[in-house]
């Protein structure tokens, strides 16, 4: 039940006083706390989020990953500030926190290497998290050192590639049958299909 | 916090009882078998659904202009159409010969559609209705491609939209009228839709009495289009192009409120009340995102082509005298547009299409105090100035507020609807079927004065006078000297 | 004129009589079950098949099941799977022969009639395991096995009210019963009749495998239990005609033995003028009545459940009934 | 046959197996059984990989991923207008209750007022969706446990408020009728009283399914104590809903983070503390009591006024990236919403309920008996799409 309601501002404040320098960023987006991380500080961070007292980020809402590879950062909007630094990190794994009794949200950003991502598992802390890595695995290729059995979720054992990447172009229907919407209306080619 | 009094009656269900939960269920069993039973035998009684309910997609040909917005927003790619262009002869005789795209086939796969709605949205030519037909199971899959005969023929069955609630409002009305908008009688030869009053007797009982009660009886309800003076944004805002309730169905006058140019971002006024976008129908604007488009078609920005559709019913005609002179509407847009900052051609055409109204709400008001004679009805749609080039889609408003509606592109029939309560079933002639615009606008066909000639000086030294371009000012005068040919009202002489 | 036939003939014209009465009956008992459940749920049921209120459906889907196609699954022992319906919907046939319509209309009236009955009921438990082990089928073999350790945990609660019963009219021949009863009758003796008669309730719907004792067929678990690869007419004998032939046999032993047969309701003068074969019908009605109402209300008890209340509950209160029937008769107001 | 257990392989001669068995000790070997993808218990194609043991359960692991879509992917191809058409199709039970957070993401990225009409049709529409959804688990639950009456009694009520629903948006199950800034039309004339009639008619017949169910002794033996849920293991799966109510999590977003107008409107939240079979199914049926009551409040206090908010033509949302949650019927559908500034949306993760809940069922189908475990599935209320999105 709802204890002592936190605004976003103290609950930002609980947070980074509560996890000092292991994050490299923390923010207020949209009224909800947002962290960056590194990989291995990670498990550390969900230990600390989950069992600090003050803050009881008990329930585990979803742990995804996001291929930033073909995100515009150019106009400044990005995620974070230094842009630079940004490009490098091109995939990242989005760990969702929230705290049933403070009513208040820890977006945790956890930035990979593009080539070799690499997040260490959370299912020590949270066991809820064992489907969620395995379909961040499949999805993005993302490995998850200690995780229990990180096999597929939704595709089959012989599906190759990471769909959710942006590199994996989505096979459109094309081949299947041309677009009917591909007609422009004024030079509308008579006797289609 | 748990609720605690749901506790003492968790704890004591969670008891375990002595048999007398089972007589009680046993005795829900019996209760119900002395009930009046609640089921519809289908195929003799057909239950009695709502016009809005999502079964058939029709089509009414002769508003398609094949502008193919239908085809490229469908999710599924099940709209196929093929048109060809075709020149006409000019209108008259001095005019140039006009193209036209002609529709060969319009074909909507039913086996692939998810009758998401998305294309009867977004048509921006209210040529797609919802029917409330869900018969048309075929054997063989291929069927399920219902060609544009099928797709008309399903026309019959479409329903006038509903009434709406008290607190509804359209979104061109300060005050909540129900706006209701009298459509054509609800054609009863539907075949299996049944006359929607007769509610089906068995289920009457379970189902409170079904919306539609007779067809809608018109209530001349104050037509909430907007009078000339309140509506400021006179430049053609694509101002919401459908009504409110956006059953688009049953407006009985088309318009087609182009503007003019693409606007990237309308630079909408909002007029009284309603935000810019309509709320069901927002005509869809930017260029063609089809869903997975392979090369992305680089179609050029597609018109923005809102249609305005102001809801049709009768409205109680304003004064001509609190109405605002044409020329006065011209040049207060033309400032409005300048210092908005949008170029000149936008600028003037925006002018151009308020002075129509103007005038046209002007001449309307005239003819209407004498007497509720009925405009001879005026095809909407019709292009101010010249032919629409068909990729540009229809340029002029023509926004036919007179009482009789204009030809209805919705009637669902060819017959043309009237507004019964409004002056009787006259008996509309059905507009041409070719759903080529009459570019004729204006009304009340009065004998032209003077010869045409002598209109084209006048009006071109007028032109100059008022400082107007050289090419503005003969093209006004070219169109005077039509308009004086062909004998209607032209904006000048209001 | 009477005419004089062999034994032979008699006993042809007796299987003729059975084998034309039964399917009409179950054809009627499967049309009623449709259309109490349908009334029960606030529906209407059948009402297209054969014209008014759809009489025929249950004609209608047996023909349809008689023109399926009956398949024997490849890997299955194909005598055993092809003789198991036999050995279910034979037995049920034979409940018929000693049920005493009316004082005389009684097919054959062993004195043993009760005994008899009760030995062919059982049979049909063979029956069942026959279907669900050679159907090679892993739900049908669980539901073979849950099937026969239902009816024979049942089987002792039927036995034992009937037994008491034979006790109070002293004699094991089932028109004897019938004489034996009198007006009040399942209220007498007072407190045990009623109770004998729920038992036998109880017994006789674990024996048909009906809710809330249906696990052996329990749909969202094992689909048809034992008969989930018949098909055709095999289904149709060892399935459905079987459970509601069994369902109007049960509902006949029922009113023989606790409802009273062929005698009025009321042994009030007119009542008596109406032919004792109206009053059977009419009780078995309502014996039919009550237990298709039982079994549209309520979900499914689960395995060990079942069991447990048959051992531990039904089967010490049906030996404590038998002595207090016994008690009845010697102190009671007959002895 | 050979003897696939890896701790028996030492029985594979006969003489081994012999000795076993003259030490009176019963060598019995586990069986693989294969619950669904096509099996009644399962709502929709889900597969069950049960390790029993006779009729107890060893080990279950689902196998998910038959109706797996390829939302997340889908979703980057198409833009906003065809998303409300396709996420309804997610938890195909509360059609319109999946459009409402992609709705909100967009109206709180791109600022859109919407009018306080469209939001409390919004709050009703929702409400009436969550009823039928409730009452088709309802129905299922009671059915998989073998009563088939509650079927028909809770289909009668549906279709009362399916044709409500479809006089307003249409359709009956896929509804598309939200749009960010508010309503695609205006209900027509009669709803509300429609509407009314049909949410009484179901508070007033709610009495007969608490004597043909929850009063019901076979029901409760079938339901209490079974799948027990403990409320840590509840938080670390993310369950909510329900389900997680029924394990003494009192989490509701609608009253802790109240989204469009859910703060204007009193309801209780219910919850029950034991975590089995039964007070999952207690809080379902008293959940539907109060979102009667939230839809009364919300169709009687229906203030007049436009319903579509001030929402350019083309739905753009400006770049950035936000997290909102709404409470579907089945828990907590989440949706982080990144845009890149386009028609199309950058990525969205959708965080389904049932996706979350499903994943707790292995650690509750532990050690219990094959029918116990289509109680708790059944108990378990989760649609497949939700769970393979």
């Amino acid at each position: 039940m709802v204890r002592d309601r936190l605004t976003a501002e103290d609950a930002l404040d609980r947070v980074t006083g509560a996890l000092g320098e292991r994050v490299v960023e923390a923010r207020l987006n949209h009224g909800q706390v947002d962290l960056v991380v590194e990989a291995d500080h990670l498990v550390e961070v969900v230990t600390i989020l989950r069992d600090d007292i003050a803050l009881r980020c008990r329930f585990f809402t979803f742990l995804s990953a996001i291929d930033r590879s073909t995100y515009n950062f150019d106009d400044g909007g990005g995620a974070g500030e230094d842009k630079k630094e940004k490009k490098v990190g091109t995939i990242e794994v989005l760990v969702h926190l929230y705290s049933p009794e403070k009513v208040f949200h820890v977006n945790i950003h956890v930035l990979l290497d593009f080539e070799k991502p690499v997040c260490p598992s959370i299912t020590g802390v949270f066991v809820g998290a064992e489907w969620h890595e395995r379909e961040a695995a499949e999805m993005f290729g993302i490995g998850f050192p200690g995780h229990p059995n990180l096999v597929e979720l939704y595709l089959s054992e012989d599906f190759e590639g990471h769909p959710l990447l942006k590199s994996f172009k989505l096979p459109a229907r094309s081949f299947v049958k041309d677009w009917p919407g591909a007609k422009d209306p004024d030079e509308a080619a008579a006797g289609g299909r | 916090m748990a609720l605690d009094h749901v506790d003492e009656r968790l704890e004591r269900a969670r008891k375990p009882g002595f048999g007398i939960g089972l007589l009680k269920g046993m005795l829900v069993l019996l209760k119900h078998l002395f009930k009046r039973n609640t089921v519809i035998q289908y195929p003799e009684v057909k239950q009695d659904l709502s016009p809005r309910t999502r079964g058939v997609i029709a089509l009414k040909e002769e508003n398609c202009t094949v502008c193919m917005l239908c085809a490229r927003e469908c999710p599924d790619w099940c709209i196929y159409i093929d048109s060809h262009k075709e020149t006409l002869p000019p209108k008259r005789k001095g005019g140039r010969p006009r193209k036209r795209n002609v529709l060969d086939r319009f074909a909507i796969d039913y086996a692939l559609c998810m009758y998401c709605g998305i294309c009867v949205e977004v048509c921006p030519y209210d040529a797609l209705f919802w029917s409330r037909e869900f018969e048309y199971a075929e054997y063989d899959i291929r069927q399920l491609t219902h060609e544009k005969e099928r797709l008309s023929d399903w026309m019959a069955t479409v329903l006038p939209p509903l009434e709406l609630e008290e607190g509804a409002e359209l979104p061109g009305q300060a005050k909540p009228a129900t706006a209701t908008t009298p459509a054509a009688p609800a054609p009863t030869q539907g075949a299996t839709a049944g006359t929607p009053a007769s509610t089906s007797s068995s289920a009457a009982e379970a189902r409170p009495e079904q919306v539609t009660e007779a067809p809608k009886t018109p209530t001349a309800v104050p037509e909430a289009s907007k009078p000339a003076t309140a509506e400021t944004a006179a430049e053609p805002a694509p101002e919401t192009a459908k009504p409110t309730e956006g059953l688009k169905e049953a407006t009985e006058e088309q318009q087609m409120d182009a503007s003019a140019t693409t606007t990237p971002e309308p630079a909408a006024k909002i007029d009284a009340g309603g935000g810019v976008a309509q709320e069901g129908t927002q005509a869809e604007v930017e260029e063609a995102t089809a869903a997975e488009t392979p090369a992305g078609p680089t179609s050029s920005a597609v018109t923005e082509t809102p249609v305005a559709q102001p809801p049709a019913p009768v409205k109680p005609t304003p004064r001509p005298e609190d109405l605002e002179a044409p020329e006065a509407a011209y040049t207060r847009v033309v400032e409005a547009q300048k210092e908005a900052g949008s170029s000149p051609q936008v600028a003037e055409a925006r002018a151009k299409v308020a002075r129509v109204k103007a005038e046209r709400a002007l001449t309307q008001a005239r003819a209407a105090t004498p007497q509720q004679a009925a405009a001879d009805p005026e095809p909407s749609g019709a292009a101010a100035a010249g032919e629409p080039e068909p990729a540009q889609g229809p340029v002029a408003p023509a926004e036919q507020d007179d009482p009789v509606p204009a030809q209805g592109p919705v009637a669902p029939t060819e017959q043309d609807d009237s507004v019964p309560a409004e002056t009787g079933d006259e008996p509309q002639g059905a507009a041409e079927p070719a759903a080529e615009p009459q570019s004729a606008e204006g009304e009340q066909p009065e004998a032209a004065a003077e010869d045409p000639e002598a209109v084209y000086e006048r009006v071109l030294a007028e032109e100059r006078s008022k400082g107007s371009s050289d090419p503005v000012a003969t093209a006004r005068a070219k169109a005077a000297r039509m308009r004086a040919i062909k004998g209607t009202l032209g904006p000048a002489d209001g | 004129m009477d005419i004089d036939l062999t034994a032979w003939q008699i006993l042809i014209v007796k299987l003729l009589i059975i084998l034309t009465v039964v399917p009409v009956g179950a054809l009627i008992g499967g049309y009623v079950l449709h259309k109490e459940m349908a009334h029960m749920q606030h529906r209407l049921g059948p009402m297209y098949a054969g014209g008014w209120h759809g009489w025929a459906q249950t004609l209608a889907d047996g023909i349809k099941f008689a023109y399926k196609e009956d398949i024997i699954p490849a890997s299955a022992d194909r005598r055993v799977f092809s003789m198991a319906p036999a050995v279910i919907f034979v037995p049920v046939l034979l409940l018929f022969l000693v049920i005493p319509i009316d004082r005389t209309l009684i097919i054959e009236d062993l004195d043993v009639g009760l005994f008899y009955l009760l030995a062919i009921g059982s049979v049909g438990a063979i029956g069942v395991l026959m279907a669900g082990w050679s159907s090679a089928n892993k739900y049908a073999l669980i539901g073979a096995l849950r099937s026969a350790g239902q009816l024979i945990a049942y089987e002792l609660p039927i036995v034992l009210s009937a037994a008491a019963v034979a006790m109070l009219a002293g004699s094991l021949s089932l028109v004897t019963i019938v004489e034996a009863q009198d007006w009040p009758f399942i209220l007498w003796p007072p407190g045990i009749g009623l109770a004998l008669f729920m038992l036998f309730i109880l017994g006789a719907m674990a024996e048909m495998s009906l809710p809330p004792f249906d696990m052996p067929v329990a749909e969202s678990e094992l689909i048809t239990g034992p008969f989930t690869e018949y098909t055709g007419m095999r289904f149709i004998f060892g399935f459905f005609f079987a459970e509601t032939a069994h369902m109007i046999a049960f509902a006949g032993i029922g009113t023989t033995l606790f409802l009273g047969g062929y005698k009025p309701i009321v042994p009030w003068g007119p009542l008596e003028v109406i032919p004792g074969i109206i009053w059977f019908f009419v009780k078995t009605a309502f014996m039919i009545f009550l237990l298709l109402w039982i079994r549209f209300s309520f979900p499914r008890l689960r395995e060990d459940q079942l069991q447990k209340f048959a051992w531990k509950f039904l089967i010490p209160l049906s030996l404590a009934l038998i002595l207090a029937t016994g008690a009845w008769i010697l102190y009671g107001p007959g002895g | 046959m050979a003897i696939k257990d890896p701790e028996l392989q030492h029985l594979q001669d006969s003489s081994a197996f012999a000795d076993e068995v003259s030490e009176g000790r019963l060598v019995t070997e586990q069986m693989l059984l294969n619950v669904g993808p096509q099996h009644p218990a399962t709502h929709g194609v889900f597969r069950l990989l049960a390790t029993i043991d006779g009729e107890r359960i060893v080990r279950a692991e689902p196998v998910v991923g038959y109706m797996h879509r390829g939302y997340e992917k889908l979703v980057e191809q198409r833009d906003y207008r065809q998303i409300t058409n396709l996420i309804s199709r997610m938890d195909w039970l509360s059609g319109i209750n999946n459009e409402l957070p992609l709705a909100l993401a967009l109206e709180k990225l791109m600022e859109i007022e919407v009018p306080p009409r469209a939001q409390y049709l919004r709050v009703a529409l929702a409400e009436m969706n969550r009823i039928l959804n409730h009452l088709m688990f309802f129905q299922s639950f009671a059915a998989e446990l073998g009563a088939i009456t509650p079927t028909f009694y809770a289909f009668r009520e549906r279709e009362d408020i399916q044709y409500a629903m479809e006089s307003v948006t249409g359709g009956r199950m896929h509804f598309g009728f939200f749009r960010p800034g508010g309503l695609k039309e205006d209900v027509p004339k009669g709803f509300i009283a429609m509407a009314l009639a049909s949410i009484r008619k179901v508070i007033e017949r709610l009495p007969d399914y608490e004597d043909l169910l929850t009063g019901n002794e076979i029901f409760k033996q079938r339901t209490i104590n079974i799948g027990l849920l403990e409320k840590e293991v509840a938080y670390a799966y993310g369950v909510s809903g329900p389900i997680g109510r029924g394990s003494d999590i009192d989490m509701d977003v609608r009253r802790d983070e109240p989204y469009l107008v859910y703060d204007e409107f009193d309801f209780d939240v219910c919850t029950a503390p034991h975590g089995d079979c039964f007070d999952r199914f207690w809080v379902l049926l008293h959940e539907i009591i109060e979102s009667a009551k939230i839809v009364e409040q919300a169709l009687e206090a229906l203030p007049p006024g436009p319903i579509l908010g001030k929402v350019p033509r083309v739905v753009e949302a400006p770049k950035g990236e936000v997290y909102i949650r709404t409470e579907n019927p089945l828990g907590e559908l989440g949706f982080y919403l990144v845009s890149d500034g386009g028609k199309r949306p950058y990525r969205i993760k959708i965080r389904t309920p049932s996706f979350s809940n499903v994943s707790a069922l292995p650690h509750v189908l532990r050690d219990t008996l094959v029918a116990d475990m289509i109680a708790i599935l059944g108990s378990f209320f989760f649609v497949l799409g939700d769970v393979d999105r």
